[in-house]
């Protein structure tokens, strides 16, 4: 079981890798980066994931749960994720505006 | 008192050498003329035609200068020729060759050529501006094997002074060990362009640059160059002497020594100076390159080898 | 005190550098140079020399905060300083004329100082290093107030070249010995301290100009302020072989290593880097047009002939070295002063360009010919004095390489001092509306002559001046009196010359008075039988391309030279470079392949 | 007098959220960036004093938040606030949304330096690099676009690396804490290798190692001259600081050899491709690669010798001092007046390595350290890389020299207050015994 979920994380981490690598589209590439985080997140609960505990809140009476940290860590990736994805579209339209195109193209190399 | 007798008797026999130095220079300059006349076939001068020369030109009444640049050369000529002259050892007689070495000579040498020079340049004609570049080049050209020459004599002899490489010479010159012969060879010939003899005589080639440094000199300029010319036959000739020849020293102790060295001194500068008229009788001129090319490409090299043999000889 | 002469200077740079009236600037700068030269007059006491005595103190340690600089006078920095420091009033007092305003000379001249103060008193690596690169920005920052950009780079990278090495050499002896202190580092015959010494030597032998290490120099010289470039070549480039002597001679170990130096290569080597430096810098000076870089490939050669005299490594050949020093410091700088007399006068740096300035400025020429004189060695000068105890240590050592290069290279010099009397300042009138140079600038000059006339007569007193230093360094001192050197080969009696010449000038001096003459115009004269027309303008100045039939034969050979070789080397690391920038090709996915290539790699490596 | 390093990064966010109600932009923020100076200041003088200083937020240690504060971190917060400020007085125009940014940039740049916590660390780095996107871009031409997405990619990718990381990290020691992952690195298994790696290539992106910084030159070019001079001395040396932690955490001889490794190869990448580079930007940027190399070089040698502490110190001082200064310059084609001439004379020098400034010191402790480990490879690497830099710095001085070109005052003097600041540190190098005192952590 815990394994699939590794898998799943490792193919989200390759399939964004490989967006970002192959596609020339910018709102592809940025979407390959959200692919990669949320492999990230799913990797960060699954850590702290242990068999058979319940959610980590306080209802008198539990003995094993998961470990709550990761949660909190995942909270605020998503929310770091979800502020770079808003910078990076309003960076995109800009890019439109300027280029009118959302072909990645180099202006400066050398 | 005794040593100020001695010392001026030393002084007075120094400046009796130095002015016999410099009339048999003169007298050298009328026999050379006479010798070329006779290999030409011609009847020539007088051999005391430099004397009447010199003094025609010294005394003349009308001078023109050029300003005081231009009068350097007549200064510094003179007094740079007798200096030398009175470095050398002649006969054996040192003269003031304990106070100096082969290099103060060398770079006394240097003295008269550069006042030459200076006039030259102050008297703004161009051919005497190139005569002085060819006599420079010249000089550079001869002065490489000359030198490596006279390294191996200093290094063989393990002194600098020309005095003590005359008296380590006595009773074995130099030129009968056999890498100086070589380099007495190639000195030889470095002579033959100290003395601008041809096939060296490029920088006063009268033919193309109408005598170079000296085209501008006339009356008592020219003169004191003549003089001038007249000491470097006797102190070239005195030089090559000296170095490989035992400085004319046959004898030893007394005046009778002394007279007798003197004679022996005369005939040598004398053979010397004549080998030199008649390589310059029987060779044209060289272009400047071609000398520089010979000077320093074959004469160097024979330079070298009898360098490096002197050297193994030390070694061992 | 000497904490009082630093602070002295620090705060007249500091004081200058907000000055901007030129002569204001000029005097402080002159009387404050004034202080540590009497403070080296004064420590010749310590020496045997008793010139003046104010009773400064010559020790001094600085500590800041864990780190302590030494300061202490050696015999040889004491020389050192002498010559340096007498250098310096002269060049301040010229350059009174020769600039118009205050944009940074005076300061930045006042900082060459403090470095080199630093320098020759340090006593253990730290301050002398500290110093050594305080100089060299010194220099740059002189070098930045023209902004030629060829010498800057060219200044730049040497100098970080030789400082880098020189840091890596002091930090390999001090991991050796665990001290930075001179007194206590002992030199040890093993692999890692030669190491160790050829980085220093190659450091110092930067700022020294040798051959091939030289081609920071002649665009240098060639574009920076006259006065600054005097004392850059006069005096500056001679604190690279203070270097070497003080790493080969004077340090308390460096007698342990003499044995294991005497009998290698290492020195000889040195000894024949020096004398070829002599040789082929003479060549490229001859055929140089302008006058700068001639004067910048002279400086490169004369001080070739320091190298054989270190490298040599006798008593005779030090005192040699040391003297060819001294008299380099003062004629190279007079005539680089003269130079920029002339060009101050008629702006032009072209030999061929210039020509017959002598006669408008006569007591400009009278310095320059002296300096020449002395740069020619000229017999009796005290240029002759220098360069014959060199010729002499090589013949005693048996160098027959040497020898001979050394004094071929002397016979060049006379071509090219030709050149600078000819093309410069003789020849045709071609600057008839000129005026002599301003009075302070002369003075400066004849100034700069002064201590080479002194010499001349007196060159004994030069070898009482290093005596001290070469019995520190356990060298024999030379027998001499005032006026008369001896060594075992010959001697060199200077009275015996003086008095000589002037008895051959009595036949001189008589023919000369014996007739009138009169003086007539310099264009009166005979060309290949003809009057040349005053009216009809031809060049009577044959200075252009001067010695052509000797470059033709001679240039063939001097091509390829060192200046190639470091060209081929630019355009391989241009090459590397270009191919490094093209890494950065500007493509993002790119950049990410490398992301995710490093950590596939270093992941690999590390499991692995 | 407690000192709460907290507030060091708790005012800044603070007032950038609230700048859109304060309306005063450019005073605010100069208030808040000196006396943030003035409590680093303190803050240095509390720990120079009394010993590393901590602070605990919530939890108590190994879960909760956890801010560690030493010698050289302290020296490095009034490094990059000190800075921070100069730099903000060259800024003439000031809008709120800039404030705000570069607020938060210097706020994160600070967080990493004094953090205890690593994921604490990540999120500095992420606000850090949030703000830096944006203050790339804020010029809104193409080249600031281009700069700022390829910075934007990279930097999103190493975040996700980072993160990856961090959990390898996490699930091997249940913690977060640097010290008690320090502590405990020994009974660690094969996934702290691989946790080392992710975070290496994490941090690297912005610590500009190679081959990790394709960004660094776009985004430079790009950026407006204080943008520049802000990344130069704010987010990258946070970055490099936080290297700096990680090879502490995994002391190992092979992390060390391969910071090593890297460290040359960045050097000298760095530094050839900005010989030849035309732009002046972008030639300062390849500068920073080469000199980020160096100081990646003085880390590499931390377990061997006890120069590479103080190497370290000096260079990334001299380093953020004199590249702020040029980049600050950069605006401008020349130098034009005596203000911005000694600025551009004496950064150069201090980053060639010229006494008496503190790249001075670095130069001289980086080779004694490499000589004493006889690392024959780092001193070629070093003589080479020297020459190189010289010559293009020549070459650039050669150009800017001689442009005559006015400069309002506000534009001259921050350069320069800037090289004064290097200039004192060579002259007074009291920090030999701060860096000696105190070590990079000692937890």
């Amino acid at each position: 079981m815990i394994w699939a979920i590794y898998f799943a994380i490792a193919s989200l981490l390759a399939i964004g890798i490989y967006g970002v690598i192959t596609k020339k589209n910018l709102m592809k590439i940025f979407i390959s980066i959200s692919i990669m985080e949320t492999g990230v997140n799913l990797m960060l609960i699954a850590i702290g994931y242990i068999p058979g505990g319940t959610a980590p809140i306080e209802n008198g009476d539990f003995t094993t749960y998961v470990d709550p940290l990761p949660q909190a860590l995942v909270l605020t990736a998503i929310v770091i994720g979800v502020s770079v994805l808003a910078l990076a579209l309003v960076m995109v339209i800009n890019y439109y505006e300027k280029n009118k195109t959302l072909e990645y193209r180099r202006l400066m190399k050398w | 008192m005794v040593t100020v007798v001695s010392g001026l008797i030393n002084v007075l026999i120094i400046a009796i050498y130095a002015t016999v130095a410099m009339m048999i220079g003169i007298l050298f300059m009328g026999i050379g003329r006479k010798i070329v006349a006779r290999v030409h076939n011609r009847v020539g001068p007088p051999i005391y035609q430099g004397f009447i020369d010199i003094a025609k030109l010294i005394l003349k009444k009308t001078n023109i200068t050029h300003g005081w640049i231009y009068d350097l050369a007549l200064l510094f000529s003179i007094t740079g020729i007798v200096l030398t002259i009175l470095f050398l050892p002649i006969g054996g007689v040192k003269l003031l060759s304990t106070e100096g070495d082969a290099f103060l000579v060398l770079y006394l040498l240097a003295i008269p050529a550069l006042g030459f020079a200076l006039g030259a340049g102050a008297s703004g004609n161009p051919n005497s501006a190139i005569g002085v570049m060819r006599a420079l080049v010249m000089m550079l050209s001869y002065e490489l094997p000359f030198v490596i020459s006279m390294v191996a004599l200093m290094i063989y002899y393990d002194t600098t002074s020309i005095a003590e490489i005359v008296a380590s010479q006595y009773g074995k010159w130099a030129i009968l060990i056999p890498p100086f012969a070589i380099s007495a060879a190639v000195a030889d010939m470095a002579l033959q362009g100290m003395l601008m003899e041809a096939p060296f005589d490029i920088p006063i080639a009268p033919h193309e640059i109408a005598s170079g440094p000296m085209a501008e000199f006339g009356g008592k300029h020219l003169g004191s160059l003549m003089i001038y010319k007249a000491g470097t036959i006797v102190a070239y000739t005195t030089l090559f002497v000296d170095l490989f020849l035992g400085g004319g020293v046959v004898m030893k102790g007394g005046i009778v020594a002394d007279v007798v060295n003197f004679i022996v001194w005369f005939i040598l500068i004398f053979l010397v100076f004549t080998l030199s008229l008649l390589i310059n009788t029987s060779f044209p001129r060289f272009r400047i390159e071609q000398a520089f090319k010979f000077y320093w490409k074959y004469e160097a090299v024979l330079a070298i080898i009898a360098l490096v043999w002197v050297y193994w000889m030390v070694i061992s | 005190m000497v904490e009082m002469v630093f602070a002295v200077l620090i705060i007249a740079f500091i004081f200058t550098l907000f000055i901007k009236n030129n002569r204001v600037a000029s005097i402080i700068s002159l009387v404050v140079s004034l202080f540590p030269l009497a403070a080296f007059l004064d420590w010749g006491r310590e020496f045997g020399i008793n010139l003046i005595s104010i009773g400064f103190e010559n020790t001094m340690n600085i500590n800041m905060a864990g780190i302590t600089l030494h300061f202490s006078i050696s015999p040889l920095a004491w020389f050192f300083g002498i010559m340096l420091f007498s250098l310096i009033p002269p060049i301040l007092l010229y350059s009174y004329s020769f600039f118009s305003k205050n944009d940074g000379f005076y300061p930045f001249m006042i900082l060459l100082m403090v470095s080199v103060m630093g320098i020759l008193l340090s006593s253990d690596f730290l301050s002398f290093f500290l110093f050594w690169e305080l100089m060299a920005l010194g220099i740059f920052i002189m070098i930045c107030r023209n902004g030629d950009r060829k010498a800057m780079v060219r200044y730049l990278s040497y100098s970080v070249l030789s400082g880098v090495l020189i840091l890596a050499g002091i930090a390999l002896l001090y991991h050796m010995n665990g001290t930075l202190l001179f007194a206590e580092i002992m030199l040890k015959a093993d692999f890692e301290t030669m190491v160790a010494i050829t980085m220093l030597i190659i450091g110092f032998a930067i700022k020294a100009a040798l051959m091939p290490l030289h081609t920071w120099v002649p665009p240098v010289y060639s574009t920076s302020d006259e006065p600054f470039v005097a004392f850059l070549s006069g005096g500056l480039s001679k604190i690279g072989y203070y270097g070497m002597l003080l790493l080969l001679f004077a340090m308390p170990g460096a007698r342990v290593m003499e044995a294991y130096i005497n009998s290698s290569i290492a020195t000889y080597l040195l000894a024949i880097i020096g004398s070829l430096t002599a040789f082929f810098a003479t060549f490229l000076a001859i055929f140089e047009d302008d006058l700068r870089k001639l004067l910048a490939y002279s400086s490169i050669a004369q001080l070739g002939y320091i190298a054989v005299g270190i490298g040599t490594g006798s008593s005779i050949a030090m005192a040699g070295a040391l003297f060819q020093a001294f008299n380099h410091a003062f004629f190279k700088a007079t005539l680089f002063l003269a130079a920029g007399s002339v060009a101050y006068r008629t702006g032009k740096w072209k030999i061929s360009e210039l020509g017959g300035v002598a006669y408008k400025m006569p007591l400009t020429f009278m310095a320059a010919l002296f300096a020449i004189f002395a740069l020619a060695a000229i017999p009796i000068t005290s240029g002759f004095a220098a360069k014959w105890l060199l010729y002499e240590a090589a013949i005693e050592r048996r160098y027959v390489f040497i020898a001979p290069i050394m004094l071929i290279a002397g016979v060049g010099a006379f071509l090219y001092s030709f050149r600078i009397l000819y093309g410069v300042f003789l020849g045709e009138n071609r600057y008839p509306d000129i005026k002599e140079a301003p009075k302070p600038m002369v003075a400066g000059m004849f100034l700069l002559v002064m201590p080479l006339i002194i010499f001349l007569i007196f060159p004994g007193y030069m070898l009482d001046m290093m005596d001290s230093f070469l019995s520190s360094a356990g060298l024999a001192t030379i027998s001499h009196s005032p006026y008369v050197i001896h060594t075992t080969l010959g001697n060199y009696n200077t009275i015996a010359v003086i008095v000589g010449m002037m008895f051959a000038m009595i036949p001189a001096f008589l023919i000369y008075v014996l007739r009138k003459q009169h003086l007539v115009d310099f264009e009166d004269n005979f060309i290949g039988g003809e009057i040349p027309s005053l009216y009809e303008h031809i060049s009577m100045h044959a200075a252009h391309n001067f010695y052509k039939p000797l470059k033709d034969v001679v240039m063939p050979y001097l091509e390829g030279g060192a200046t190639s070789i470091y060209s081929s080397l630019y355009k391989v690391v241009e090459k590397i470079a270009d191919g490094a920038r093209k890494i950065y090709d500007g493509v993002v996915q790119d950049y990410a392949i490398y992301v995710m290539l490093f950590l596939l790699i270093i992941a690999g490596w590390l499991l692995w | 007098m407690v000192i709460h390093p907290v507030l060091l990064i708790a005012i800044p966010l603070l007032f950038a959220f609230l700048m859109p109600l304060l309306k005063r932009a450019k005073a605010v923020t100069i208030i808040i960036l000196l006396f943030n100076t003035l409590l680093a200041i303190l803050m240095f003088h509390n720990v120079y004093n009394n010993g590393p200083l901590y602070e605990i937020i919530a939890f108590s240690p190994p879960i909760g938040i956890y801010l560690y504060v030493d010698n050289i971190a302290a020296l490095l917060a009034v490094m990059i606030n000190l800075l921070a400020f100069i730099n903000f007085l060259s800024v003439e125009k000031v809008e709120i949304k800039f404030a705000m940014l570069y607020l938060l940039a210097v706020a994160s740049s600070t967080g990493i330096v004094i953090t205890g916590d690593i994921f604490n660390m990540f999120v500095f780095f992420e606000i850090a690099a949030v703000s830096s996107y944006a203050l790339v871009a804020w010029k809104r031409d193409k080249e600031a676009l281009e700069g700022a997405i390829k910075y934007m990619v990279l930097g999103s990718i190493a975040s996700v690396l980072m993160l990856v990381g961090i959990a390898f990290l996490y699930s091997e020691f249940r913690s977060l804490n640097i010290y008690d992952i320090m502590n405990r690195m020994d009974e660690g298994s094969v996934l702290i290798l691989l946790s080392f790696a992710f975070l290496l290539t994490g941090i690297g992106v912005e610590a500009e190692i190679f081959p990790l910084n394709g960004w660094v030159p776009d985004a430079y070019q790009g950026a407006a001259g204080s943008i520049a001079s802000l990344l130069s001395f704010g987010p990258s040396k946070a970055g490099i600081y936080a290297i700096a932690r990680l090879l502490m955490i995994f002391s190992w001889q092979q992390s060390y050899d391969l910071a090593l490794s890297v460290g040359i190869m960045t050097l000298l990448i760095g530094e050839l491709a900005a010989f030849r580079q035309e732009n002046v930007k972008r030639m300062l940027a390849y500068s920073s690669i080469g000199q980020m190399g160096l100081i990646l070089i003085s880390l590499s040698m931390l377990d061997s010798t006890d120069y590479a502490i103080i190497a370290f110190f000096f260079l990334l001082v001299s380093h953020a001092a004199s590249k702020g200064a040029l980049f600050l310059l950069s605006e401008r084609k020349g130098f034009g007046s005596n203000a911005s001439k000694y600025a551009g004379i004496v950064s150069v020098m201090s980053l060639i390595g010229m006494p008496p400034m503190a790249g001075f010191w670095g130069k001289w402790y980086i080779i004694m350290g490499a000589m004493q480990m006889e690392a024959w490879w780092i001193i070629a690497a070093i003589v080479f890389s020297s020459v190189v830099e010289a010559a293009y710095f020549a070459r650039y001085l050669s150009t800017t020299m001689q442009e005559e070109e006015h400069a309002s005052i506000i534009a001259a003097y921050p350069p320069a207050i800037m090289a004064t600041l290097t200039l004192l540190l060579g002259i007074l190098p009291f920090i030999y015994k701060i860096a000696t005192i105190g070590g990079v952590i000692n937890g």
